[in-house]
Parts: structure tokens; sequence; C-alpha cells
């Protein structure tokens, strides 16, 4: 990995090269809009399988650096590796395929959809995206062999979140904690390496959040999944992500396991909001 | 990363360039060949003529004249649609027929009070039938009587329809407003047939023909038209820069939350929006009506698109961008008989219009989108 | 050490009556998203308030209930006596309090002046003896009027903004992270300028996020955490409180 | 509960092919009573004329409402060209077939079977969409409807220009002809012939009640134009309801969160307008040049204006409902109130003009001003359009049918029986 933002590193952050296998390589990402620079050199790397949180004040970058990854801004400079491959400024539906797909901070349910509907868009190539396949009598039994295997597995995954008696509900209609619940599911049913989740549990009460997490550790358990998780919420990351990244106007401030961000006298000076 | 970025801006300016690149080589040619074709010559290339032809200077002044004088119509009557677009952020299919209801409204005040005391039947009258040819200097009280009926007419057809349709939907989002106000429009058009008919009526010819400079000739209607709208512009600008309610206008165009939290009361700018842009309106298509000297019940709605070329050519949202744009709209509409057949001008400036939504959706008049 | 505020039950609060702004059992949000929970917090006259708490506690949703900004849930918003819980922003100007947003506070193609003229709109005059006063208090706007807010920099748009609240020469004063976005060495003096608008006689709700330098400021201050109160102290107790240095950083 | 209401309860408990039938069945009967109340002993052949022109008028609308369903109930696509699109779709067929030796003063054309021209009509159709599509990639919705309505009205200059009204392509003449419109081959002669040949029986049958030819023919072209309607809802269904379907209406919901889903939203938007201008190109030959006519007056963005308030009236979103809009539409609102209006009896006292009847209310005499009104119901009827729409926007933005959960599946999507052992179902 080569430098990382300008900042010393502190004796208690782990240095990127001690990641072993990165998945997700971040590699001095910059992302400038008019004159205000957002994210101004971030580096840091995401281990394959592991929970990661990245934290940070507000206005500290993460946000951007989350939209850079996933193609929806095209950073300005730097460079983003998924898998040993660069990815920098790919569109978000090509990345999708790639198996790195995300989460939005504020939940955003297809509305005037079902939840089933929801869930089933996800899956990658269905047969039946092809206008002609879905319409021409012959090819259309691959079609529906197609749908009745995403139906299952859509099913399956409402079962695991369990949101399976919302299923034929409008996703408008759910509250905000079940929201999230589909966020997460409709994410999983794309068949992901990795998500990045914004905020997953912000709005979301003590019982659902213990469900979330829940859910999040049993993926990486069972399915291997590397996740990537911005929140608010100190105690979740704190608790739950074996390495945490702390960013601090658009760069990369300390990494480390919790006890080392706790301790670290800059970390806290960060959110409140001293000099650095 | 300097590198990066370098190399990310060129990418992109190669992407955008090809079209910016045409439209300049199709404008640097068609200004070359105005020039050539004036000095009356013809360049000839592999047997075809590529450049040049006649013009006589006084028939491009006259055409000049032409889009200009249609242009500060449709300037004016824009500027409402561009303000309605800004501070209540739809796209309002609706203003056409508001132009075509104030120039009827001016147009009967107009003939009536001319056919007073001539014995005219006052339903010939009314239905702007009786075949007289209204002039600025034959009839100059009626025609000026007609103006002030058409602007405050069309504030009044304005307001009605926006306390019985658009205001019970402000929360609304654009799409459904706009689709409100194809009904409005439906609505308005075919009441102003059931009125006075579908059919096409004379009710003015320029009564005087001013000659300036030796080559240049306006009638008198002519004349009224470019003064009446030259001030009215003046005034526009007067309100907007001077007063107080001009300078809320601006602010809610410019960012509504925070007019709010000012404590402007916005439901009154959003009134003088439409007082505004409505009278504007109803005076443009009157103007019109007394350059061109025909008045049918569609015929604003068949301008509408030219207003909103004029409008978004300007800059949506922008009502000095409005004015300008309906000149700029007025001039590729006349001056495209240069190299057009006549009929294909009007496709001409169509194109203008669709040109600058792709490549400039902010107009071209820069990216200011407020007042 | 900080007392609980959480359970009102067991806090006996100051009557509201005798607060300039007083907030009970606030439950606010936007739409159905409920944001604050039985929120409590008082400002006395010519009293310098700031409330602090981690990302997303809810900190200027407090601000925009009290200005009639969010979605009304319950509970009560009482200013200088009056009952001001489901009142309109437009309503809430003529009451005496001004409120600057953190982010679009100016008028970006309207002059400086215009910008100020816009802030005292509700008078039927232009107050040309508070434009004064804005303009001494911040030299540069003077220097600046003809010039359009949009080309200002981003600590002079925030002066301007602060002046246009002033415009009314309100009782209360609401500032939404007035420090956000600006260079690190035009911070301190901006909150120079804050103390001196509260020296001379205006009470402040401020929410901020460079707690530190707040809490060293202000009179009280309040620690809010997942839109409910979680302490309140003045601000040197909050500032010195290892218990309030954890939670923002959880553990 | 609103009558709205009542009237939505009692049309969720039909099927919708009942739903369907019902409604047409209904706009019939009451042209029937029309026919038969003014008629006379001439009923038998207004009740076919009535019913014959209502048909067609309600196939062309229903086709037109399918297509921008896809365009905008599904993938929320704000086309207002639709004119343009019928007149590239009508006028590519027109010049495939017209024939290549015209009457004195008509038009050329490439004398090729209808059906080449009805495939060369959509395909051209299809490709001018694609084209058109490509600011639909990057335009906020209400500026692609300006694009796409001052897209229309270039079509449409375009054809009425004299200078293509004839001219030489590899050498064969042919050409739009101008203002003055082109000639080819009707749909409506297929129509007269099947009704002269195959069907001469039945022809018989009615032309002994006194139905005339040319009605029988116009009845005829009416059902074949709803086999056709029938034909494109069996296409579109299919398409809607699978995982095409699915993508487009995500797209209407949140573009951005279909993109990080991993669908390539461009492709689907072009597809989307392909296809639904396809199909307007073929509305565009099939329901304005039912008579083997074209003129470019025909394609008016009126036309589109109307196709819009069909769709809101059935409920943007629903197939169904795009038919069912289509049928009140242009059944009730538009077809019905003209011919009430013309068949009845006036006297000599109608005024000729609206002062006339206004004084007459002076002298306490209404009559005039209802025999005005009456008189000019034609015009009227499009206030009444426009207040419906109004209406409809203001206090039921779903239509009839947009309220209606259809879900975009190929499948039944209950849970599939193997799941069902363990867990509890709901």
């Amino acid at each position: 990995m080569s430098e990382s933002s300008g900042t010393e590193r502190q004796t208690a952050t782990v240095d990127s090269d001690s990641i072993e296998d990165p998945l997700l390589e971040v590699d001095g990402l910059r992302k400038q809009f008019g004159g205000v620079v957002a994210v101004d050199g971030a580096t840091f790397a995401v281990g394959e399988g592991s929970l990661t949180g990245l934290i940070g004040p507000n206005g500290a970058g993460k946000s951007t650096t989350f939209n850079c990854i996933t193609g929806i801004h095209e950073p300005t400079g730097g460079r983003v590796t998924f898998d040993g491959q660069e990815i920098t400024g790919l569109p978000p539906y090509t990345l999708a395929n790639r198996g790195l797909v995300r989460t939005f901070q504020i939940a955003r349910e297809l509305s005037d959809m079902t939840v089933l509907e929801n869930v089933m868009l996800a899956p990658d190539d269905q047969v039946g995206e092809s206008a002609i396949r879905s319409v021409l009598p012959g090819l259309r039994d691959d079609v529906i062999a197609d749908e009745e295997a995403v139906r299952d597995r859509a099913w399956e995954t409402l079962d695991f979140f369990e949101i399976d008696h919302l299923a034929h509900e409008n996703a408008g209609n759910l509250s905000g904690g079940q929201r999230k619940l589909l966020e997460m599911a409709r994410v999983l049913m794309t068949d992901p390496e990795m998500v990045l989740l914004d905020e997953p549990l912000a709005g979301v009460n003590p019982t659902l959040e213990e469900k979330l997490l829940e859910r999040i550790h049993e993926l990486r358990r069972e399915q291997g999944l590397t996740f990537l998780l911005v929140e608010h919420d100190m105690d979740v990351i704190m608790n739950n992500c074996e390495h945490i990244i702390v960013m601090h106007q658009g760069s990369v401030l300390a990494e480390g396991d919790a006890e080392a961000i706790t301790s670290d006298e800059r970390v806290l000076e960060a959110y409140l909001g001293g000099e650095v | 990363m300097g590198l990066v970025a370098n190399a990310g801006d060129s990418r992109a300016a190669v992407v955008d360039r090809p079209g910016a690149v045409a439209v300049a080589a199709v404008l640097g040619y068609l200004v070359l060949d105005l020039v050539v074709k004036l000095s009356g010559i013809s360049v000839f290339f592999l047997g075809m003529q590529v450049l040049g032809g006649s013009l006589e200077l006084g028939s491009l002044l006259s055409m000049v004249i032409d889009g200009l004088l249609v242009g500060l119509a449709v300037g004016l009557a824009g500027i409402g649609l561009s303000m309605t677009y800004s501070i209540l952020d739809f796209a309002n299919f609706a203003h056409g027929d508001t132009v075509t209801a104030g120039a009827f409204l001016g147009w009967v005040a107009a003939y009536i009070a001319a056919g007073l005391g001539t014995g005219a039947p006052i339903a010939e009258l009314f239905m702007l039938n009786s075949g007289r040819q209204l002039s600025t200097v034959s009839t100059f009280v009626p025609v000026l009587l007609g103006l002030v009926v058409a602007g405050v007419g069309s504030v009044g057809v304005t307001l009605l329809v926006d306390r019985l349709t658009y205001r019970p939907m402000r929360a609304a989002g654009n799409i459904s407003l706009l689709i409100a106000s194809i009904g409005v429009a439906l609505a308005m058009r075919y009441l102003i047939a059931f009125v006075f008919g579908t059919q096409t009526s004379g009710v003015a010819s320029g009564g005087l023909r001013i000659t300036f400079f030796g080559t240049v000739s306006m009638t008198d209607n002519e004349v009224t038209l470019l003064v009446v709208s030259l001030l009215l512009m003046l005034a526009v600008h007067l309100l907007l820069q001077r007063t107080k309610l001009g300078k809320a206008m601006r602010a809610m165009a410019d960012n509504e939350d925070l007019a709010r939290v000012t404590g402007i009361p916005t439901e009154r700018v959003i009134r003088l929006t439409w007082i505004l842009g409505g009278g504007l309106a109803g005076v443009g298509g009157y103007l019109l009506v007394l350059e061109s000297g025909t008045i049918s019940f569609n015929f604003g709605w068949i301008l509408l698109l030219l207003i909103f070329a004029a409008v978004i050519v300007g800059g949506i949202g922008s009502i000095y961008g409005a004015m300008a744009g309906g000149v700029l709209i007025g001039l590729v509409d006349s001056l495209a008989l240069i190299w057009l057949p006549s009929g294909l001008t009007r496709a001409a400036a169509f194109l203008v219009l669709i040109v600058v939504l792709l490549l400039r959706p902010s107009g071209i008049f820069g990216g200011v989108t407020t007042a | 050490m900080s007392q609980r505020a959480t359970v009102s039950a067991e806090v006996t609060l100051p009557d509201p009556s005798e607060r300039l702004l007083a907030i009970r059992n606030l439950d606010a949000g936007y739409g159905d998203l409920q944001v604050l929970s039985d929120v409590h917090m008082d400002v006395a006259d010519e009293e310098y308030v700031v409330i602090v708490g981690p990302n997303g506690a809810g900190k200027s949703t407090v601000m925009k209930s009290v200005f009639g900004l969010t979605t009304y849930m319950g509970g009560e918003v009482v200013f200088d006596g009056t009952d001001i819980s489901e009142r309109n922003p437009d309503e809430i100007i003529y009451e005496g309090i001004s409120y600057v947003p953190q982010t679009g506070n100016v008028f970006g193609s309207l002059s400086v002046r215009e910008n100020l003229e816009m802030g005292a709109y509700i008078l039927d005059e232009v107050p040309e003896d508070r434009i004064e006063d804005v303009y001494e208090r911040f030299p540069i706007l003077r220097e600046r009027s003809e010039q359009d807010a949009g080309t200002l920099s981003g600590g002079q748009q925030q002066m301007l903004a602060m002046g246009r609240a002033l415009m009314l020469d309100p009782d209360l004063l609401l500032l939404d992270e007035p420090s956000a976005g600006l260079a690190p060495d035009l911070v301190e003096d901006m909150f120079d300028r804050i103390d001196r608008i509260n020296d001379d006689g205006t009470a402040i709700l401020m929410v901020e996020q460079n707690a530190k330098e707040a809490l060293r400021r202000c009179d009280r201050g309040y620690v809010l955490v997942q839109g409910q109160n979680r302490y309140e102290d003045d601000g040197s107790v909050l500032l010195n409180d290892e218990q309030v240095r954890q939670d923002f950083l959880g553990g | 509960m609103s009558v709205a209401e009542s009237v939505r309860d009692r049309l969720d408990a039909l099927p919708d092919i009942g739903l369907v039938a019902g409604f047409m069945g209904a706009i019939w009967a009451i042209m029937l009573v029309l026919a038969l109340s003014v008629g006379g002993a001439e009923w038998a052949n207004l009740a076919a004329g009535f019913i014959g022109s209502v048909t067609v008028l309600i196939g062309g609308y229903a086709i037109l409402a399918l297509a921008l369903n896809l365009q905008w109930g599904y993938t929320g696509l704000f086309n207002i060209g639709i004119a343009g699109f019928m007149a590239v779709g009508a006028y590519t067929t027109a010049i495939l077939t017209a024939p290549t030796d015209p009457a004195a003063g008509a038009v050329a054309g490439l004398g090729l079977p209808l059906w080449v021209g009805l495939l060369g009509g959509m395909l051209a159709a299809a490709v001018i969409g694609g084209l058109a599509a490509l600011p639909a990639l990057r335009l906020k919705a209400d500026y692609l409807a300006i694009v796409t309505v001052a897209f229309s009205e270039v079509i449409r200059l375009t054809v009425n220009w004299s200078g293509l009204a004839e001219f030489s392509l590899f050498g064969r003449t042919l050409g739009t002809g101008g203002a003055t419109g082109i000639s080819f081959e009707s749909a409506n002669d297929v129509a007269g012939s099947l009704v002269n040949g195959v069907g001469a029986p039945v022809a018989a049958a009615f032309q002994g009640v006194g139905v005339s030819a040319p009605n029988l023919a116009n009845l005829t072209y009416g059902l074949m134009l709803m086999a056709v309607v029938g034909a494109s809802y069996w296409v579109f269904a299919r398409l809607t309801n699978s995982p095409f379907g699915r993508v487009l209406k995500a797209i209407r919901e949140d573009e951005t969160v279909t993109q990080s889903l991993g669908k390539d939203t461009r492709v689907f938007k072009i597809k989307t307008f392909m296809i639904g201008c396809a199909l307007m190109g073929l509305a565009g030959v099939l329901f304005r040049g039912q008579a083997g006519y074209i003129s470019p007056s025909q394609f008016r963005p009126t036309i589109t204006f109307y196709v819009f308030a069909a769709l809101i009236i059935g409920g943007s979103g629903s197939n169904t409902g795009s038919i069912l809009g289509a049928a009140t539409f242009s059944g009730l609102l538009f077809y019905l109130p003209a011919r009430i209006g013309e068949n009845v009896p006036l006297g000599t006292r109608a005024p000729s003009n609206i002062v006339e009847a206004v004084a007459a209310l002076g002298s306490l005499d209404p009559f005039p001003l209802v025999a005005y009104t009456v008189g000019n119901v034609s015009t009227l009827r499009f206030v009444l359009i426009g207040v419906v729409l109004i209406y409809i926007i203001q206090n039921q933005p779903d239509g009839l049918l947009g309220h209606r959960n259809e879900p975009a599946a190929s499948v039944d999507l209950d849970r599939s029986r193997a799941d069902l052992g363990g867990e509890s179902d709901e």
C-alpha cells in the first residue's frame, strides 16, 4: 500500500499494510466539489471477511468516500481496487455485478413496489430482464423457471430478516426499521461479496438493532461476506467491528481495533472539535 | 493525483466538446455565409453552391425587425412562464392559453370602445366580427384601453385559475402540476372557442408606415409593440431590483426554504408571481395580435412552444434570460428564412431549443437560474 | 457531576413562564419519522446555550422544532410565555426568534444589502439603523454591500446569514453549526463574534459540532444522544466530565 | 364513501377481461340507446355507425395509452411527443405502401404490401424513439417533456414541408405529399374485403336491417383494431409482469438505487422508448390512417394530451387501466357529447353567436343560450376533458385502476408449496 494522507501515524494505529487479504483497497482517494475538498487523500483497506467500521465527525467525508467507492460520484483522484482489480469510477451497476453493493443512509425503498418486488429486483442477470424472452412463448418458460427460483430465494431472504409477513405490502407502508431490514434483504439478494452499509442502524429501535447486527455476524460467519460499516452509534462500532477506520477532514486519521481507537487522544480531539 | 484529476477533466471535455464544436462550426459557417451573401458573391465547390447567393441589406434588416418584434412579445410572455417555473417549480402548459385569453379580453374591449357610436351592432363588435381594422394612430384610445384590459383581464383569469387549480395542490409534485396545467390549457382554450368560435378574425392593421434611415420601415402598430414591450421590460426590471416585493420574489426563486424562515410571505409572493406573469402574458398576446393583425382561439397554444424555447434558451427560471431568449428565438425564427425554406423556420427554432436543452440545460446566458 | 435529565419526573424543571424559551416533553420529527422524544430544554433571557452530541443525535432537529420546521408530535415549546409549538416559521419570526440554518443561509443571487433587507421583510420600512448596526458588527459586509451574496467566501456568507438574522433585533437567535465549513483560523473569530452578539443582550441557542470550543464559551450546555436529553450542566462542567467524553466515543 | 370509491370497489371485484368487456358493452349499449332515440327508422344503420366509430376511437386510444403506460406509467419517462412518433410510423408505412403509379396529383410510394409497410413503420418509429431516448438518459422529467414535444413538432413540420412533398431517391419518385398528405393502401380496405368476402353472409344479415356497407366496414375495422389492442395487451402484460417490468418500475421509483443493484438503467430506458414508440407508430397508421390517407394536421401535439388524459383517467401504471381509460375518454368524453349535440333538434331559434344567446336571457328566455350550448357541445367537450383531468389529478391521482397492486413478476408470488413445511405462513 502506498503513502497515506499526510497525517502522522500514532503508535496505537495499525498500518493498513497489516491487513491480510485486503478485498477493498482505497488509495489516495480524493473528491472535490467546486472549491470544496470533501475527501482528501483517504487511504485504507478492508480485509476479506472482516467487519470494518468507518467513523468520523460530521463532514469528515465518510459518505462521499462511500459514494466514490460505489460509483455514485466519480473520484477526482486516487484509486479504488476491489478483489485485485481496479474499479475507480466504474458505474454502480458494474460494481454491483462484480459483487460490491451498498445500502443508503436514508433507506431508499422502492415505495410503490411490494416488499417481494423490491427483493426480487435485486438478483443479477435475471433471464426475464430480456424484453424478448419475457414475451415470446417458447422463451418465456426459461423466464418462469428462473423466476420461481428467484421467488423462493426471496422468501428465504425475507424469512431470514423476519419480514416475510410483509411480503405483499407496498414498501412505502413499512416502518423505518422495517425499511432498513428490507434494504439489507435486497442487497443480499444481489449475491454480494462485500456490502457497504451506510448507517444501517439510524432510526432503528434497540430490539431491531440487535436483530440486524446478529444477521450481519451470521452472514460473515456462514457466507464469508465482508462488511464496511458507517455508523454514528459508537457502541455499535466499538462492540462489533474488529477494525475501525477514523476519518477526519477528508483523510484517515487513525486505524485500529476498538481499544486503540478509544485510547487515541487525537480521535477524541477530532470528535470534540479541538485542533488536531 | 493532480495528473489523474487532469486526465479526468480532459476526458470530460472530450465528451462535452463535440456538441459545442459542432454548434460553433455551424454558427461560424452561417455568419460567414451571411457576410458573403450580403456582398452578393456566390462560392461554388464541385459544382455546388456552398456559400453566398444574394441578400439585400434592406431585406436582412426587415427580417431582423420582424424577428425582434415577435421576439419581444414572446419574451414578454415568457417572463411569466419562467417565473412560475422558478417559484412554483413546474412547467405551465396553460401559459399559452393565458396569452390567448388576455388577447381576446383586450381586443374585445378595444373593439367595443372603437365601435361605440359607429352604429355597429354590439354582438358583432364583441365577436370581433365587424371587419374593422384598428391601428394605434387611428384609434389610439381604444387600442390603449384594450392593452390595459388585456393586462388586467389576464391577471384576473390567472388568479382564478390558481385559486381553483394550483392552490389546492401546492404540495403536489411538479409533474402533477404540469398535468393539471394541461387540463387548464384544454379548458381555457375551448371556453374561448365556445364564446368566440374557431375562426380567425382580422382585427388590426397598421394605420401608418414610418420609415427609418431610408431603408427600414415599421407600422405604427409595430412601433407600439416595440415601445410598450421595452417599457414593460424596464418596469419589470425596476420592480425586481427596487421594490421590496420584487426583491422577495427573487429571494424566493433563489431559496424558498430560506425565504420562509426569513418571514417572507410566500403565498403572497406566489400571488404576485401569477399577477405579474399572467398580466405580461396577456399584454404580450394583445401586442402580438396588434402586430400580426389576426386573432384566433388557439394562437397562444401554437405560440407556447416558441415561448418555451425562449425561456429555455435564456435559462429557465431567469427573467432577464426570458427576455433575451425571446428576442433570440424571434430572430432565429425570422432569420432562418435566409437559409431554410419558409416551411422549416419554425422547426429550426425548435431545434435550437432541443440543442440548448441537451448541451446547456442551464440556458446559454450562463448558469444563473434565478431572476 | 452532571445530572441525568432524561426522566422528567425526577428533575424539577423551572417554570416555563420564567424562561425566555422552555421546551417540555417535546416529540418531533419529519413526516412519520420521529427524531426527538421527550426533550426538555430551557434558555433564560440573554443566556448562551449550546447543544452538543454525536452525529444524528437530533441537535438540529431541536432548533428546527423551535422554529416550526418539523412535524410536531407532542409536548410544548413556550417562548416568552406564548405556546409556539404548532406555529409556522412566518408567525414565529414575529415573536422575536431568528434562525440561521446551517447551509443555504444566504440568497446567493441577491446583493449583500438586499439580503439584509430581506431579513427585515416583516417591517414596513427598511430599518437603516439596523443595517448600520450589522455593518458595524461585520465591517466586511459594508465593503461588499453591492456584491451578490453568492460570490462571498464561506466565512463572509456565515456573517451575512447572522447579520440577516439580527436585522429584527431578536430576543433569541438560533444558530445551526455556525463554524461548519469554515477554515480553522476563522472558527475562533466566528466564536468571538457570537460572544459579542450574546454580550449585547441576545440569547443564543446554538448547535455546534465543535463541542470543545462551544462548551468553553457558553453559559450552559445540553448533551443530546439519540434524540433524548443525556446531560445538562454548565459548559465548563460538561467539558471536563469524563462521562461526557466517553459518550461521544461510546464504550 | 365517495362515488369514485364505490365505483372503484365494484371494478376491483371483476376479473380484468370481464371489466374491459363490461366497459365496452356499456359504451355500446349507450350508443345503441342513442341511435334508437334519435334514429327513427334508420336506427340500425345509425347504431352501426356510432358503435363502429366509437370502437375505432377506443381501439386507437387504447393502443396509444398502453404504449404510454409502458413509458410513463411503468418507467416514469415523461414522453409528450406521442404525435411525432405516430407520424413517423404512419408516414413510413404510407411511403412504403403508396402505389408506384398514383392517381393524378397524388404522391408515389414504393408500392410494397401493407404488412411490410406496417412492420417498416413500427421499425422506423422504434429507431427514431431510440434516438429520442438519448436525451432521456440525462434530462429531468419536465425537460424531457419539452424536448419530446418540440421533437414531435419538428417531425410534423418536416413532413409538412413542401420540399419533401415529392423527391427522387435512387431514381424513384416518392415523398410525403407535404401539407396535402399522402394516400396509400388503407387497412380499412382489408376490413372492407373481409366484409365482402368471408363475412358476406353476416354482412347480408346486417344490410338486411339497413346497415350501410361503409358503416359495416367501419364496425369490422373497429373490431379488428380491438384485436390489435388485445394482442398489444398480451405482449405488454407479459413484458411488464416479468423481471423486465420490475426493473422499469424500479427506475420510476429510484434510478440510483436501481443502478446500485446492478441494473444498467440506460439500456432499459432506451428499450422502453423503442418498444413504446414502435406501438405508437403502429397506432399512427392504424388509427389516423384508417381511411388510407394521412396529412400533417392529424399529428398535432393535442392528440398527445388526449392520450395522457386517457391514461390518467384509467390509472397510470396499470395495463388494464390504460384500456379502460381509453374507453372512458374516447367513448364518454370525446365521442358521446359530440353525437348528442348533433342529434338534439334545435329548431330555428338557435342563435348564431353567444351574444344573442346571452342577450335573450335579458328577456327571460333561456332557450337561445341552451340551444347555443347544445349546438356547440363538440367544443365544450374539450372543456369537460380539461376539467376532468384537473379533477382527477387533484382528487383521484390514481385514476380508475392505478391504485391496484399489480406486482411485476411472471409467476405467482405466494410462497411455493415446498417452503410451506417448517415455518408458519403469514
